[in-house]
């Protein structure tokens, strides 16, 4: 692994990062809206507030946000904020910076996750494998199959429905939320075992949301895997099927879907974003939600931008672990 | 009359600059159009034999020299010369499977050479065509047409490879390892086709192998290259029978012979990876007769009539021109 | 799979340190549930911000537990609450002078006295602080202020404001202004950038002692001056828990529906009339303004209106401002979207006592009987839209030189995704070519006037119509193309409504004179059809007794504030609420 | 080999059809898939061809009526027949899926074969881009450009447009890549030998071995289409007055038809829904095999 090929992917992530806040910064500048005046305006309807003079408020507020810059102007500065992980402020939640926002909410989502990922991941691939391997019974199959009709119910929905049988008619979770209601945190027992309690359907949805897409994935890498000539060679050697199934086909077909891993995380949080308001979670997906709902723009960019650093980062970070998992690749 | 084909001073280099590859290092044969011949073209992996081949069929252009066909530059041709270039230099190669496109059956790989240069003038025409040149290559036509290529044999497949390039009448066909894939017990039939068509058809067949004994069997000479330069050239028989180049020497020591009395692989070939020396002998590092001279290039030293060695062991003898290769080559 | 587990919890320890790192927690006493009060709302504010000079303050979101104004008003028994001041008087008869006095009692929660001092120090930064919301109107009519001594303040106005102790001065609803501490404030050099902290004295009865992303929690202080000034016995409730759910956009309301159904929330948000029904149904405790009958709510500021743009083709137009009225049918409203409850609406303010007394009046009667403003008549409608010019289209869509009548009618879709759909349908089988659209620039684009026709609200009447009657008023009349601020989306132009209303201004609403001309107002805003009124806008709040009784309803208007406990009185319910057997 | 030759010619070689069916028993899921689609495009046809439209907007029939004889998937809260509601929903997804999905498709393709068959500066320009764009996730630059668009004019195939904007990198990638192990594999070089033109080798070579990669990626693709606009409705940003299956099952939640017991409401898109992406997840699956040749080949 030569120090050319770090630079050259680094200097990818850099490109990946400038492609993502160009756009998520053009775009909206296209239509003709005012955020801050939308912000006010929203603030004006709620009743919290009735300010007589909106023209100026706005007109005083759009210059501190720098709106009444040139647009090149506002680009580049723009650009050398992120380059300082200035993500910029809040206009919903103002004076809260992006990356308050995002230093709040990252932990519940990161936890939810995390686990859900990893779990979706390992269940997923293994049913996957197990789909495409002839010696398979057809339970097994079925089952795999089933996940991949469940694929089709979209975590949003799924997420009502375990609420609503799970939790409210059977009284067997609770009902949302990352703690009871009222509860102090605290470093106790107790408290962890509550947040674990309050994760479990928001955690089912997103595995039950993501596992099919894996089953699927890893199914068509095993079909091909299994017409490679080592299986059939390790097959005439006469190895155990299970060995055969461990160490020639799982571990070769897996090889490629780590590569997913990393992109799949950038679709759990587009599940995450719905699961998480559902839930009342208040994970990065009911921020972006909120933001989304009420053109936050720079809450919307600059949580855009984290994700999309955050599965560069981690797709780069795969690939350099590659050579690990996979001797016949050097990066050179 | 310009010859049919004229490589002059052809070189070939991948990735110029630093971590540049030689692939064929300043080659420089003919054939002549009236005097069809077999010329084999032997070397290890890596030595080149394949650019040649690539060369020739116009795929990859030489980075020095030019390849000249009935006296024009390929790279030149345009129109009809273009054309006819095509139809007249063709290939076999060494993967009897891989030259079927898998969505096909096999009539497609004879139909499409025959709608393209027009060889036949209608439907019926054109299956006559199909007919005649697999029962050339000793294939029933009804046995084949209408298949898939997996549902044929090997020697199958091979032999309608010959097929198609028969229909086209070329001048000239280039065989890369045309029997390496296929069955042994089929090996001898398809070398013959080979031979077939150079004396019936007056076809100049370049037959490119790693395999000496096969070229023992059909070819009039042989050009032995490593790492893109010729280190031995000559009638196959007295290359072969009596190799003079070290390396040669190498090669035809690791036949299997059929004699028993005869030991073979007596010297091991020991592979180095600081091989090249730029300017020197390519074979320098693994030669067991590497001296100081050697680490400039030797030039062709004409041992025989029909025999040339690229090497200072006969220094004594007289240089040959790059550019005389092909006049110790029998046809 | 032990070792799975292990790392499960370790992750989950390890985020929960880092999602409470950034939280507030004092050292917090163990409150039982039955004293603790469970409030389902949206939190939204950063952490720590408590100062109601901040830039972006809300008093939504438990910050009315702290802060308090001189007077709260029960709007349902029509009555002032004398709160900070013992008494605001208007001196003079032309309304330009207004002396306040304060109880002696009311202390900070540091200890300090709220003095004369604190009160000119609140007046004095609404009028210098641009960023404050009645920046505008302490500059337009404050003259000057002066503490006449340690209890007594004297506010001289520079024209006749006799709106302006209600308006301003007097928190209702979602507005007016609380007092703020002097002591604490001059001291900071940027007050609109100055969070507060959770240990900002304030005047109110609790204090905030817990709080991160998912809740706050708010414990009562022992020493509130209000139990020791008689205003008010000891509160109940000892904790207020806001958690969060996410507000409109956050939780859906099936869900939090649910968590009151099984008390886990005592009071959550406003909600439909359905899902009420439904929570009585699977909880018989659970009640609402209107105790377990519809229409389950209390009357908001707010009645909504389909507003049109008098200045844009067609609805330039009075005939076709008219015509669409004629097609939307009031009755099936109230049927289809609030179970029969009478919501539908003919007039621009909300019917509290003062105003209920203003259309029960025989000149309003007989306005209301010439002119039938609440009229479904499809066929009326067609002679009007044909005398208009308009022709029925193949699309049974009017036209007029080939452009149909673009009704796309704007909106917000958390509150009004039940009756717009239904407006859309009326509209568009009366012929108009009409859509639903609930774009979050909706607000921008209303007060830029780019469309026709918007769905929303008024926020402008309590006490009598004046300021609902002003919307109108040209003065507001931007031309196309500028931004019309605070709901003045008509820019209707009439010089004789204007008029009226220029005679109105200076008078107070027990002269007759004022009722004269109100109802004289309320005439050309019927026959000109300058907005379509279509609905009351109702609070939906579902009171949970499981716990906490004593909830303001109809039957039991406590204090007379309005029940929703994160508005300005919101402290004042809450305060008042019995625990439960 | 006589004996081979001689039973090769005995086997009378079966017709297509029958090849067709053959194989369709060997590939379940292609075949579930395939009849799960086919009852949906009947069920939509046969909808389209015998409802009044005008029953799947507001106020049309009685509202909040369970399922019936007369009202077969019940009404909801604004008087809507779900039935029909249902019919154009299906269609009206049907529409961006397979407007997004084609255009993906194509686009996709076009830019993977120039990139791979003519490589050089084209190829790293086209294969950058789409590199530099695949980890961005799209839904959320949908949500930004959705935002962007003036709402007045969305329709469903703006809607459709937004998807595709995002959805031609993956096929170009895929694609790409096929074209470029395919350009190398020998009958290429054979097709050239017997006189073909670049255009040919393209069209008549190439492409034929990649219409199972087409296939699949245009599944994929019509997939990834119909869970955006699913997610778009979801956050507010399409057609709201259309039936489009998002906008009915999230008007259901925002009315919180569960808790209010109006099941039949949320449930009829769920199903559909969850029928169309199961049935291409399924055809997918099937796909997979036909696209790889040595499973192919192994019967």
């Amino acid at each position: 692994m030569s120090l050319k090929y770090i630079g050259q992917r680094i200097l990818y992530l850099f490109l990946v990062v400038w492609a993502a806040s160009t756009i998520t910064f053009f775009i909206p500048r296209l239509s003709s809206r005012n955020p801050v005046r939308e912000r006010f305006a929203e603030l004006a309807r709620m009743g919290g507030f009735a300010p007589a003079d909106l023209e100026k408020i706005i007109a005083d507020y759009s210059r501190a946000f720098g709106l009444d810059k040139p647009l090149f102007q506002q680009y580049f500065d723009y650009l050398a904020g992120i380059a300082r992980f200035d993500l910029g402020v809040s206009l919903n939640l103002y004076p809260k910076t992006v990356a308050m926002l995002l230093w709040e909410s990252l932990p519940w989502t990161i936890g939810l996750l995390i686990v859900t990922t990893i779990l979706a991941f390992v269940i997923g691939n293994l049913l996957g494998a197990l789909s495409a391997w002839p010696q398979t019974p057809n339970w097994i199959r079925g089952f795999a199959t089933s996940f991949v009709m469940l694929q089709g119910v979209p975590p949003v929905l799924l997420a009502i429905l375990l609420i609503f049988f799970i939790g409210f008619k059977l009284k067997l979770a609770p009902l949302g939320g990352v703690y009871s209601i009222g509860t102090i945190p605290e470093f106790s027992l107790s408290f962890i075992l509550n947040l674990l309690w309050h994760q479990m359907l928001p955690a089912l949805a997103l595995i039950f949301g993501s596992l099919g897409g894996w089953v699927l994935s890893m199914r068509g890498m095993g079909v091909t895997i299994q017409g490679e000539d080592y299986v059939t060679y390790a097959e005439h050697k006469g190895l155990g099927a299970r060995t055969i199934f461990r160490d020639y086909y799982l571990r070769n077909a897996l090889l490629p879907q780590v590569t997913g891993f990393a992109l799949a995380l950038g679709n759990v949080v587009v599940n995450a974003i719905v699961v998480e308001s559902i839930f009342g979670l208040p994970g990065v997906g009911s921020v972006l939600f909120a933001a989304i709902r009420s053109n936050d723009f720079l809450v919307i960019y600059g949580i855009v931008l984290f994700i999309t650093m955050g599965v560069a980062t981690l797709m780069i970070i795969v690939e350099l672990l590659y050579p690990l998992l996979d001797p016949r690749i050097k990066h050179t | 009359m310009a010859p049919l084909l004229e490589f002059k001073n052809v070189s070939k280099i991948y990735n110029p600059g630093k971590d540049e590859t030689v692939a064929l290092d300043n080659l420089s044969f003919t054939l002549k159009e009236e005097e069809p011949t077999i010329l084999t073209v032997a070397g290890e992996s890596g030595s080149g034999k394949t650019t040649l081949a690539m060369l020739l069929l116009g795929f990859i252009s030489a980075t020095h020299g030019q390849i000249l066909y009935k006296g024009k530059d390929i790279d030149n041709l345009r129109g009809k010369e273009k054309v006819a270039f095509r139809k007249e230099v063709q290939a076999v190669f060494q993967d009897p499977f891989a030259v079927f496109n898998p969505f096909y059956t096999v009539d497609h790989l004879l139909e499409v050479p025959i709608n393209r240069f027009k060889i036949a003038s209608n439907k019926h025409e054109a299956r006559e065509k199909m007919n005649e040149a697999l029962t050339a290559v000793g294939l029933q036509p009804d046995e084949i047409l209408g298949r898939y290529p997996h549902q044929l044999s090997g020697g199958q497949r091979q032999r309608i490879n010959i097929a198609r390039a028969l229909i086209m009448r070329p001048k000239i066909l280039i065989a890369d390892e045309p029997v390496s894939m296929v069955d042994a017990s089929l090996r001898a039939n398809i070398l013959e086709t080979l031979q077939v068509l150079q004396k019936d058809y007056g076809v100049s067949i370049i037959y490119i192998t790693h395999d000496l004994t096969t070229a023992f069997h059909i070819a009039d000479s042989i050009m032995v290259l490593y790492r893109g330069s010729v280190m031995e050239a000559g009638g196959v028989d007295e290359v072969i029978k009596t190799p003079q180049h070290p390396y040669t020497q190498l090669l035809v020591d690791s036949i299997p012979w059929p004699d028993l009395n005869r030991r073979w692989g007596q010297t091991d070939l020991v592979p180095s990876e600081d091989s090249v020396i730029g300017t020197g002998c390519k074979f320098y590092s693994r030669c067991p007769h590497a001296m100081d001279v050697c680490k400039s290039r030797p030039g062709l030293f004409q041992l025989e009539p029909y025999q040339t060695a690229s090497c200072y062991l006969y220094k004594d003898k007289p240089e040959l021109k790059t550019e005389a290769l092909s006049s110790v080559l029998p046809v | 799979m032990f070792y799975k587990i292990k790392f499960l919890s370790l992750s989950v320890l390890l985020i929960a340190a880092m999602g409470l790192s950034n939280s507030i927690a004092q050292e917090v006493a163990d409150i039982p549930r039955e004293d603790t009060l469970h409030l389902g709302w949206s939190l939204t504010s950063p952490i720590g911000t408590t100062n109601p000079w901040l830039a972006g303050y809300t008093h939504q979101q438990g910050e009315a537990l702290q802060w308090e104004p001189l007077s709260y008003f029960g709007i349902f028994t029509d009555k002032e609450i004398p709160w900070l001041a013992d008494s605001m008087e208007y001196t003079k008869d032309d309304f330009t002078e207004l002396v306040i006095k304060l109880n002696p009692m009311a202390k900070w929660s540091d200890g300090v006295s709220v003095t004369s001092r604190d009160v000119v120090f609140t007046f004095e930064g609404q009028k210098n602080i641009g960023t404050l919301p009645y920046n505008a109107a302490f500059n337009q009519f404050m003259e000057s202020v002066e503490a006449v001594d340690d209890l007594t303040v004297k506010l001289t106005f520079n024209q006749p404001a006799p709106r302006f102790k209600f308006e301003v001065l007097t928190l209702k609803f979602d507005t007016g202004i609380p007092i703020v501490p002097a002591h604490v404030l001059e001291a900071v050099e940027e007050v609109s950038e100055f969070e507060g902290g959770a240990d900002m004295p304030h005047s109110g009865p609790y204090s905030i002692v817990s709080w991160d992303v998912n809740q706050k929690v708010y414990d009562l202080r022992e020493d509130w001056w209000a139990v020791e000034a008689g205003r008010i016995d000891t509160p109940d409730v000892k904790r207020v828990v806001y958690f969060n759910i996410g507000g409109q956009v956050g939780q859906g309301m099936d869900i939090v529906a649910q968590r009151v159904v099984n008390s886990e929330l005592d009071s959550a948000l406003d909600m439909r009339s359905s899902v009420i029904d439904n929570i009585i149904a699977n909880n018989p405790k659970v009640t609402t303004h209107s105790g377990d009958q519809p229409p389950y709510g209390y009357l908001d500021w707010w009645p909504n209106s389909l507003w049109m743009n008098t200045q844009l083709a067609p609805y330039d137009d009075a005939r076709v401002r008219r015509a669409m009225s004629l097609v939307i049918n009031r009755g099936l409203i109230n049927d289809f979207v609030y179970e029969g409850a009478e919501i539908a609406t003919i007039y621009p303010f909300p019917l509290y006592p003062g105003l209920q007394a203003f259309v029960d009046s025989p000149a309003v009667k007989a306005l209301e009987e010439e002119l039938q403003p609440g009229l479904y008549d499809p066929d009326a409608s067609a002679a009007l839209m044909e005398e208009a010019g308009f022709t029925m289209n193949r699309d049974d869509l009017w036209e007029k030189d080939g452009e149909t009548v673009d009704a796309t009618i704007l909106g917000f879709e958390g509150i009004h995704s039940d009756i717009v759909p239904i407006l859309v349908e009326m509209l568009r089988n009366g012929g108009f070519d009409s859509d639903v659209s609930f774009v979050q620039d909706a607000y921008q684009q209303m007060g830029d006037g780019v469309a026709g026709l918007y769905m929303f609200g008024h926020g402008a009447s309590l006490k009598d119509p004046y300021a609902a009657l002003e919307l109108y008023h040209s003065r507001f009349s931007a031309a196309n193309g500028t931004s019309a601020g605070g709901n003045r989306f008509s820019r209707y132009i009439n010089p004789e409504y204007d008029a009226i209303l220029d005679e109105m201004a200076p008078l107070s609403d027990d002269d007759p004179r004022f009722q004269e001309l109100a109802a004289e107002a309320l005439g050309i805003y019927w026959s000109e059809q300058i907005d379509i009124p279509i609905i009351q806008w109702l609070h939906r709040i579902p009171y949970n007794q499981t716990n906490w009784t004593n909830w303001p309803t109809t039957a039991n208007p406590a204090m007379g504030t309005n029940g929703a406990f994160w508005a300005h009185t919101g402290m004042l319910v809450i305060t008042n609420l019995e625990a439960a057997e | 080999m006589s004996s081979v030759s001689l039973n090769q010619n005995l086997i009378k070689r079966p017709g297509r059809l029958v090849l067709l069916g053959r194989y369709l028993r060997r590939n379940p899921s292609l075949t579930i898939g395939l009849a799960i689609m086919l009852g949906l495009t009947i069920f939509t046809v046969y909808g389209l061809l015998t409802i009044n439209p005008k029953d799947a907007y507001p106020l049309a029939v009685r509202p909040q009526q369970p399922p019936s004889w007369k009202y077969p998937l019940g009404t909801d809260f604004f008087g809507r027949d779900l039935y029909p509601a249902m019919v154009i929903g299906l269609w009206q997804t049907a529409i961006i899926g397979l407007f997004a999905g084609a255009l993906g498709t194509i686009v996709g393709t076009v830019l993977g074969f120039l990139s791979a068959y003519f490589g050089g500066i084209l190829d790293k320009t086209i294969s950058t881009i789409c590199q530099i764009l695949i980890p961005i996730p799209a839904f959320l630059i949908h949500v930004i450009i959705a935002g962007a668009i003036d709402k007045r004019s969305v329709t469903i195939l703006t809607m459709a447009f937004v998807v595709f904007m995002l959805a031609w990198m993956g096929p170009t990638l895929v694609i790409r890549a096929q074209v470029l192990t395919m350009k190398e594999r020998q009958f290429v070089s054979v097709a050239k030998l017997s006189g073909m033109n670049s255009f040919g080798i393209i069209f008549r070579e190439i492409l034929p071995n990649l219409l199972p990669f087409i296939a699949a990626a245009f599944v994929n693709q019509v997939f990834q289409a119909v869970f955006a606009s699913l997610y778009l409705s979801v956050v507010g940003l399409g057609p709201l007055r259309e039936p489009l299956l998002g906008n009915t099952l999230w008007s259901a939640q925002s009315q919180a038809a569960f808790f209010n017991g109006w099941w039949w409401w949320p449930i009829g898109p769920t199903v559909a829904l969850a029928l169309i992406l199961a049935s291409l997840a399924l055809i997918n699956m099937g796909i997979d095999e036909l696209a790889n040749p040595r499973i192919r080949t192994s019967e």
